[in-house]
């Protein structure tokens, strides 16, 4: 035991390790541009489509506000699994990590996205939760967000016979704000996702 | 035909902003009315004609006979009960209380079952309230204590609270902090950013340890209070503290749990404490949809909210005397009129025990429990639907209901003031 | 009712028909003042005793969301003045937020036959006409709230003075108002954030209009409206020591008068008359804002007179409640109204052994004693703020005898007399001035004269009140007594022809009207259909565009003063 | 004098009779007193046999004496201020109500609201008291302001709520929040209780059996000693309702104390 640590002072009194020691410098960390970090914003209009909402598959990873500069979608690093759906998804490149947006660019890919919402009819007391803070709604009728009253039936949920409806369901963006703020788990939101290959023209700019 | 801005004649919430579409005396559909109004619009189970119990059975009757025994029983008691009034409209509860003071009768509405502590807890500390668009409006906490509006208010979210966008609240349910406070997980505290699970019978203590922090005291709150940590109490008086305006709802949990209107009153006293800080509201969540316009009428005749007992011909008021559970357990009313509500359902057993045992009479449009405890009922027409009167929402802001079609049926001031006519003959 | 009646022997004060004081016969027939009463009338021996028309309250909170708020929480205040139901009488409770039936038959055995409730979110009107209709023996009006209503206050800050104008004309109408009522103008909206406005310049959160804009705006959108009353002002500051300044500030607003009429009346002024810094150093002002009353015409105010004893506090001016009662701790209610206007409620003690109170006492008085012109003070209490409405008569004892005042000086603060100037005063005040302070000033301010209101001559509405007081035999100085007795107890008050009231019971069912305004606009300025008023309505209200204004069956005597808008 | 007042049978014996009339006082001169039988005003003799003892010149030389079916009698004693009156049963609500001198004796169970809003006097049940017992109206700010009110046995919810002054000594259990919103006076308690003196801002309760679980809105403030029936007890004394003012003391047993806030 003592002869043990005798030879490790020694050891470590020698000149030359502590030079070594002292003097030795690992290169900086640089993130790899291939590297897929936790997105960014790139700085361009986000036009509250809510692709990235719907595209991002790790609950309460991402959401998209209204700032006094207009809507940003915010990311939330605890649930980040930073897998880039949401950079591929948004049609505005609004959002940024790694590679992503350059890959698809040169590929020319995107993904094709569609949803079905089913409103189990047992559990939906009417509460009109969902078509209220429905992002869809809140563009279509002031008036439905302000207080549930549905002034038009263009809406993508309406409250009507004390259930809730799904009118348009191709308005759907899959944010699932509805799944999410439905106290009754009567409403939920499934989205069919694929990578496509577009050959054209670029389809998210109509 | 479709008729616009219906007004729903079921809970306190009364939204007015329905789409009724009728064909003849039928209701077909029902736009953005929660479950419980499309029920009530198109429910039907209504007595067709006035009946009276002979023996053991149920005769039809006419209106004349049933109106005219009614006011019999009612002018032989000596201790009359007129109990309900909560699902009727403010007219006809404006004669059922000038009924009572010429019978010499004991008045309730359903607040004795309900919300009664939340007044008891009121007449002791005052009420900072508001109308609910000042929480829509400018609202970003919300507290729900000892309530569950999505079973009992479905709408009250989605309409005046969490949900509706407001003029200072542009992106509602983001912009809002939601504390939910309970003795178990409900489907309102699904959507809580905050939950505060209270051991039950618990609430007196935890609003006693919030009003502490809020005041400055919370060195001497213990490490748990009712099963609810200090930490987690300490945040929830920061998200109140920290509010620009908060709003508290509180419901049955919180009146009718150990301690009742005392944890009103707490309650009350902690709004107080915030309002020395930021801005912040309390209100009940009233049930009935017209409670709320009974304990107004009430008032402004009698000087009470509910209880008024006019036996000595003044008006006396003393919850837990003079309130209608409180007399029938001790079996002193000698005969009821029960007035658009169900206490055969709402009662304690001992009490329908006892209304079975004297002579009660229904006024009601539909069958339902207090029927098998009542001698004769008389149905009228459905406020909202075949007749048409004033109504108070549970903020107290009052509202005329609307009459979608019209029937046969006398309405409740049409009855009650034949009743009343007739009793006032034989009085002199 | 073409039964008519003959009042015999009256000893008339009538100051709009200019009659200071003459013992006549006045003749009643279906309803109104007559030449002649028809044959077989009822006839009535006044034997000398004074008869003046129905009293009038300018300022009282009788009806409505808050004063049955005020009952409701009070079942202590409701254990005061219970009577049963006796011949045509209801049950009454409460003593200073009485029942409805209860306000009713104690204005009636005073001689009050027409009361204007003070102060009315439009909201909530339905509430305030119902209690109306349950205050029979009065004829009844309606201050409407606008201190806070968030589409006035973006014309203001717009300076569309017209749209104000337009809005008033719509919500008036709507809500089947009188008047307009501004309470703590600003001060309620930042109430909404739990804020007040400090001064009449200070601007409102987020709207960005200071109070004096409101009330300079809301004056001209009046007058715009060739509405009967002028705008009807609860100052900002509100009991706030100092706040004579605002006050000040606030008649200066006041624009000449163009005719007969005011352009401001400023109710329960005593409330706003307060100098000092603290409630330590408070002290009177009336002097200040007596002297500036009476160098402006254009201004009438009532006196907001406080009485010692228990009542009950309650406004429109939320902010200024929540201060109080942070200075009482017993109980507070708060009821603010989206996009309108708030309330509070508290209960109150005035103690003759506070200084503070025994200054606030002596202040109203002396707002009474130091206006030259009867017609320019009116006599309130602010019922029930002050004191309930049953101290009116012995606050007209107070005004009339000097003897009165000195022996109350012996029952309160001995300090009072440092701070106020009120034993200064010699002047009593004499029937005429009272008859002027209690219903012809009333009816004049009110632009009520117009339907036949606040005077007896024919064509009048026969609303009377024979007191049993004999002003040729009675020293009002000396029998103060019997001053406050008479002026209690009527022995007929006779309302619309009808005989209401003798000796203090009321004889009949009774069946009073209200009476509102509409000033008709121009198409273009219908609010009912212009998109971003409605629109607004649709977002942020919670009761629907088409659900908000009073139907006709809440009015089932409606009297509709209409007047055509100048816009 | 002695007044016995023993009830007659009545067809409806359930509906309460309200006899505030039945003060000493009120018998010295007279007997054809109301009483009130639910809606209905009866003459005291069609409710009771009423026999008359011996002459008396003042109230205090008056003792009343109710027996038979008494409890549900209300506001017997209301506003009493001298002599005696003594219950051989249960009495009905509001027994002693703003009572001012005198004394009320009840052999059996007393309901609801003995001694409210009492002024002074003594009140001593020897059964059971209802709910409220000592304490105020509603809305009023204070409740009992002096005399003394004791009950032998048991006690219900809310004893004493407002105490403002006088005494109130419950030798049994009380239930829930006796001494709530108390502000003067003292308040007893000789058995158990649970959330003693909830928002108090004076006055002194003292509880000598188990409190239960404390408010947390309760100060720790050193010991004391206090006697009680003859025995001298260890009690720890706390100071509150800090939530509210914190003016109040509460006493409690070293012993029994089962937990501390």
């Amino acid at each position: 035991m003592a002869l043990s640590l005798v030879a490790y002072i020694r050891e470590f009194a020698r000149v030359e390790w502590a030079k070594k020691f002292l003097a030795a410098r690992t290169a900086p960390l640089v993130i790899p541009p291939y590297f897929r970090n936790y997105p960014e914003l790139t700085g361009k209009t986000c036009t509250h489509h809510l692709f990235c909402m719907m595209a991002c598959p790790a609950p309460g990873a991402i959401d998209v506000i209204r700032t006094p500069e207009g809507w940003q979608p915010r990311i939330h690093v605890g649930h980040c699994i930073r897998c880039g759906l949401c950079v591929e998804a948004c049609p505005n490149g609004v959002l940024s990590s790694g590679r992503i947006l350059e890959s698809m660019f040169l590929d020319n890919t995107r993904l094709s996205f569609s949803f079905a919402i089913t409103v189990d009819l047992d559990r939906c007391m009417g509460c009109g939760n969902c078509a209220v803070a429905c992002p869809v709604n809140k563009l279509i009728d002031a008036q439905m967000s302000h207080g549930g009253r549905a002034s038009t039936d263009d809406l993508l949920l309406k409250v009507s016979d004390g259930k809730c409806h799904v009118l348009h369901v191709e308005k759907c963006t899959g944010c699932k704000t509805c799944e999410h703020h439905c106290p009754n788990e009567a409403i939920s939101v499934a989205r069919l996702l694929e990578a496509v290959h577009s050959p054209e023209e670029e389809p998210w700019t109509s | 035909m479709r008729i616009e801005d219906v007004v729903c004649p079921f809970c306190g919430c009364l939204c007015d902003d329905l789409v009724v579409s009728v064909e003849g005396t039928k209701v077909l559909s029902v736009e953005n009315g929660c479950t419980l109004a499309t029920e009530k619009f198109t429910g039907d189970h209504r007595l067709a004609h006035p009946i009276r119990r002979t023996g053991g059975s149920w005769e039809k009757t006419t209106y004349d006979v049933a109106i005219r025994e009614t006011a019999e029983i009612l002018l032989d008691a000596e201790r009359p009960l007129l109990y309900g009034w909560s699902g009727t409209f403010v007219e006809a509860q404006t004669i059922g209380v000038h009924l009572a003071e010429l019978l010499g009768a004991v008045i309730d509405n359903t607040s004795t079952v309900c919300h009664g502590p939340s007044i008891m807890a009121i007449q002791e500390v005052g009420h900072p309230g508001c109308t609910l668009g000042q929480v829509k409006n400018r609202a970003d906490v919300i507290v729900y204590w000892g309530a569950n509006p999505i079973e009992a208010h479905p709408r009250h979210m989605s309409r005046y609270t969490t949900f509706a966008d407001g003029f200072f609240v542009k992106s509602a349910f983001r912009d809002r902090k939601v504390i939910v406070v309970d003795i178990r997980e409900t489907d309102s505290s699904e959507i809580a950013d905050e939950f505060v699970k209270v051991t039950p019978g618990g609430d007196y203590a935890v609003l006693s340890a919030l009003r502490m922090i809020v005041r400055g005291k919370g060195e001497l709150v213990p490490e748990k209070v009712s099963g609810v940590t200090r930490e987690q109490l300490f945040r929830v008086a920061n998200i109140c503290l920290s509010a620009r305006f908060g709003a508290i709802f509180f419901g049955l949990g919180l009146t009718m749990s150990r301690g009742k209107y005392k944890n009103i009153r707490n309650a009350i006293e902690l709004t107080e404490e915030l309002n020395r800080h930021t801005k912040f509201t309390i209100s009940p969540m009233r049930g009935h949809w017209n409670v709320y316009g009974s304990n107004e009428v009430f008032t402004w005749i009698t000087g009470y909210p509910y209880a008024v007992d006019f036996s000595r011909g003044i008006a006396f008021y003393n919850p837990g005397e003079t309130t209608s559970v409180d007399i029938l357990r001790r079996k002193e009313c000698d005969a009821c009129l029960v007035v658009a509500s169900d206490p055969g359902a709402h009662f304690p057993r001992a009490c329908a025990g006892h209304l079975a045992s004297i002579p009660t009479v229904q006024i009601d449009p539909h069958v339902n429990a207090t029927t098998h405890l009542s001698r004769i009922q008389i149905p009228v027409a459905v406020t909202g639907i075949d007749a048409e009167g004033t109504a108070y929402r549970m903020d107290g802001v009052p509202i005329r209901t609307r009459q979608l079609f019209s029937t046969d049926y006398p309405d409740d001031v049409a009855v009650l003031g034949r009743i009343y006519s007739l009793v006032k003959e034989a009085k002199g | 009712m073409t039964q008519g009646i003959l009042i015999k022997n009256a000893y008339v004060i009538d100051p709009l028909s200019g009659i200071r004081g003459e013992v006549m016969d006045i003749a009643i027939r279906d309803g109104r003042i007559v030449e002649e009463a028809p044959p077989g009338s009822q006839v009535i021996d006044a034997g000398g005793c004074l008869t003046l028309p129905g009293g009038i309250d300018s300022h009282s909170h009788v009806c409505g969301t808050k004063v049955n708020f005020g009952r409701y929480m009070s079942p202590e205040d409701m254990r005061a003045g219970r009577t049963s139901r006796k011949g045509v009488m209801h049950v009454t409770s409460g003593y200073s937020v009485p029942t409805t039936f209860g306000n009713s038959y104690r204005y009636s055995t005073m001689g009050y036959t027409t009361v204007l409730e003070g102060a009315m979110a439009p909201l909530e009107a339905r509430h305030t006409h119902e209690e109306f209709t349950a205050t029979p023996h009065q004829d009844m009006l309606a201050n409407t709230l606008f201190d806070g209503n968030w589409s006035v206050m973006e014309a203001v800050r717009d300076k569309d003075v017209k749209r104000a104008a337009a809005i008033v004309a719509w919500t008036l109408a709507a809500v089947r108002g009188f008047a307009i009522k501004l309470t703590n103008p600003g001060g309620t909206e930042a109430w909404g954030w739990g804020k007040d406005v400090a001064n009449i310049h200070d601007p409102v959160p987020h709207f960005e209009v200071t109070p004096a804009e409101i009330i300079s705006t809301m004056i001209q959108a009046n007058e715009i409206l060739r509405l009967p009353h002028s705008v009807h002002l609860h100052c900002n500051n509100l009991g706030v020591p100092g706040n004579f300044r605002t006050t000040l500030e606030t008649m200066d607003l006041a624009p000449p008068a163009q005719g007969n009429r005011q352009t401001l009346y400023l109710t329960h002024v005593q409330f706003h008359s307060y100098g000092g810094t603290t409630w330590r150093d408070i002290s009177s002002k009336s002097e200040d804002i007596a002297r500036s009353l009476n160098s402006k015409p254009q201004v009438v105010i009532d006196m907001g007179q406080i009485m010692f004893g228990r009542t009950t506090t309650m406004t429109a001016d939320g902010p200024m409640e929540f201060k109080l009662y942070m200075l009482h701790h017993n109980k507070w209610s708060n009821h603010d109204v989206e996009l309108e206007t708030g309330s509070g409620i508290i209960p109150v003690y005035y103690s003759r052994k506070s200084l503070v109170n025994c200054v606030m006492w002596a202040i109203g008085l002396e707002l009474a004693l130091l206006a030259k012109n009867p017609w320019q003070c009116l006599l309130s209490t602010d019922n029930p703020n002050g004191a309930p409405f049953v101290k009116y008569p012995e606050i007209i004892a107070l005004l009339m005898s000097r003897r009165m005042r000195e022996n109350e000086r012996k029952e309160i603060d001995p300090r009072t007399e440092h701070y106020v100037p009120l034993f200064a005063l010699e002047r009593e005040l004499d029937w005429y001035d009272i008859a002027v302070m209690t219903r012809a000033g009333q009816a004049k301010a009110l632009g009520i004269t117009r339907i036949g209101k606040g005077f007896l001559s024919p064509g009048a509405q026969a609303d009377v009140a024979i007191y049993p007081l004999k002003p040729d035999q009675l020293d009002p100085s000396v029998d103060y007594q019997q001053v406050m007795a008479g002026f209690s107890r009527t022995l007929y008050t006779i309302k619309r022809g009808r005989v209401v009231a003798r000796d203090g019971d009321v004889v009949v069912e009774g069946a009073n009207s209200t009476i509102w305004t509409r000033s008709r606009v121009p198409p273009g300025y219908d609010m009912g259909s212009d998109p971003e008023f409605t629109k607004k309505f649709d977002q942020y209200y919670t009761v629907r565009l088409r659900n908000y204004p009073v139907q006709d069956v809440y009015l089932p005597r409606g009297v509709c003063i209409e007047t055509e808008a100048a816009l | 004098m002695r007044v016995i007042l023993k009830t007659r049978p009545r067809k409806k014996p359930h509906v309460p009779i309200e006899a505030e009339g039945i003060i000493p006082q009120n018998f010295l001169r007279k007997n054809d007193l109301s009483v009130y039988e639910g809606n209905r005003e009866r003459h005291l003799e069609d409710l009771f046999f009423v026999t008359v003892e011996g002459p008396a010149v003042s109230p205090d030389q008056v003792e009343v004496i109710l027996t038979g079916d008494t409890g549900r009698i209300k506001r017997v004693g209301e506003y009493m201020n001298a002599g005696r009156i003594i219950i051989e049963g249960d009495i009905g609500m509001h027994c002693g109500n703003f009572m001012s001198a005198g004394e009320i004796i009840v052999r059996g169970n007393a309901d609801a609201w003995l001694g409210r809003e009492m002024r002074g006097g003594r009140i001593l049940c020897e059964g059971n008291a209802g709910d409220y017992c000592g304490a105020g109206y509603r809305g009023e700010k204070r409740g009992m302001r002096g005399g003394t009110v004791e009950v032998m046995g048991n006690a219900g919810d809310f004893v004493a709520e407002y105490l403002s002054g006088g005494e109130v000594i419950v030798h049994g259990d009380c239930g829930d929040l006796p001494g709530v919103e108390m502000r003067g006076g003292t308040l007893v308690i000789g058995g158990n209780c649970s959330r003693p003196c909830g928002n108090m801002t004076g006055g002194t309760c003292m509880v000598l059996g188990d409190p239960g679980e404390l408010l947390p809105s309760f100060r720790r403030n050193g010991s004391t000693e206090a006697e009680f029936g003859g025995k001298k007890f260890r009690m720890a004394v706390f100071r509150g309702d800090v939530a509210n003012r914190g003016k109040g003391t509460l006493l409690v047993r070293e012993d029994l104390k089962s937990s501390r806030p």
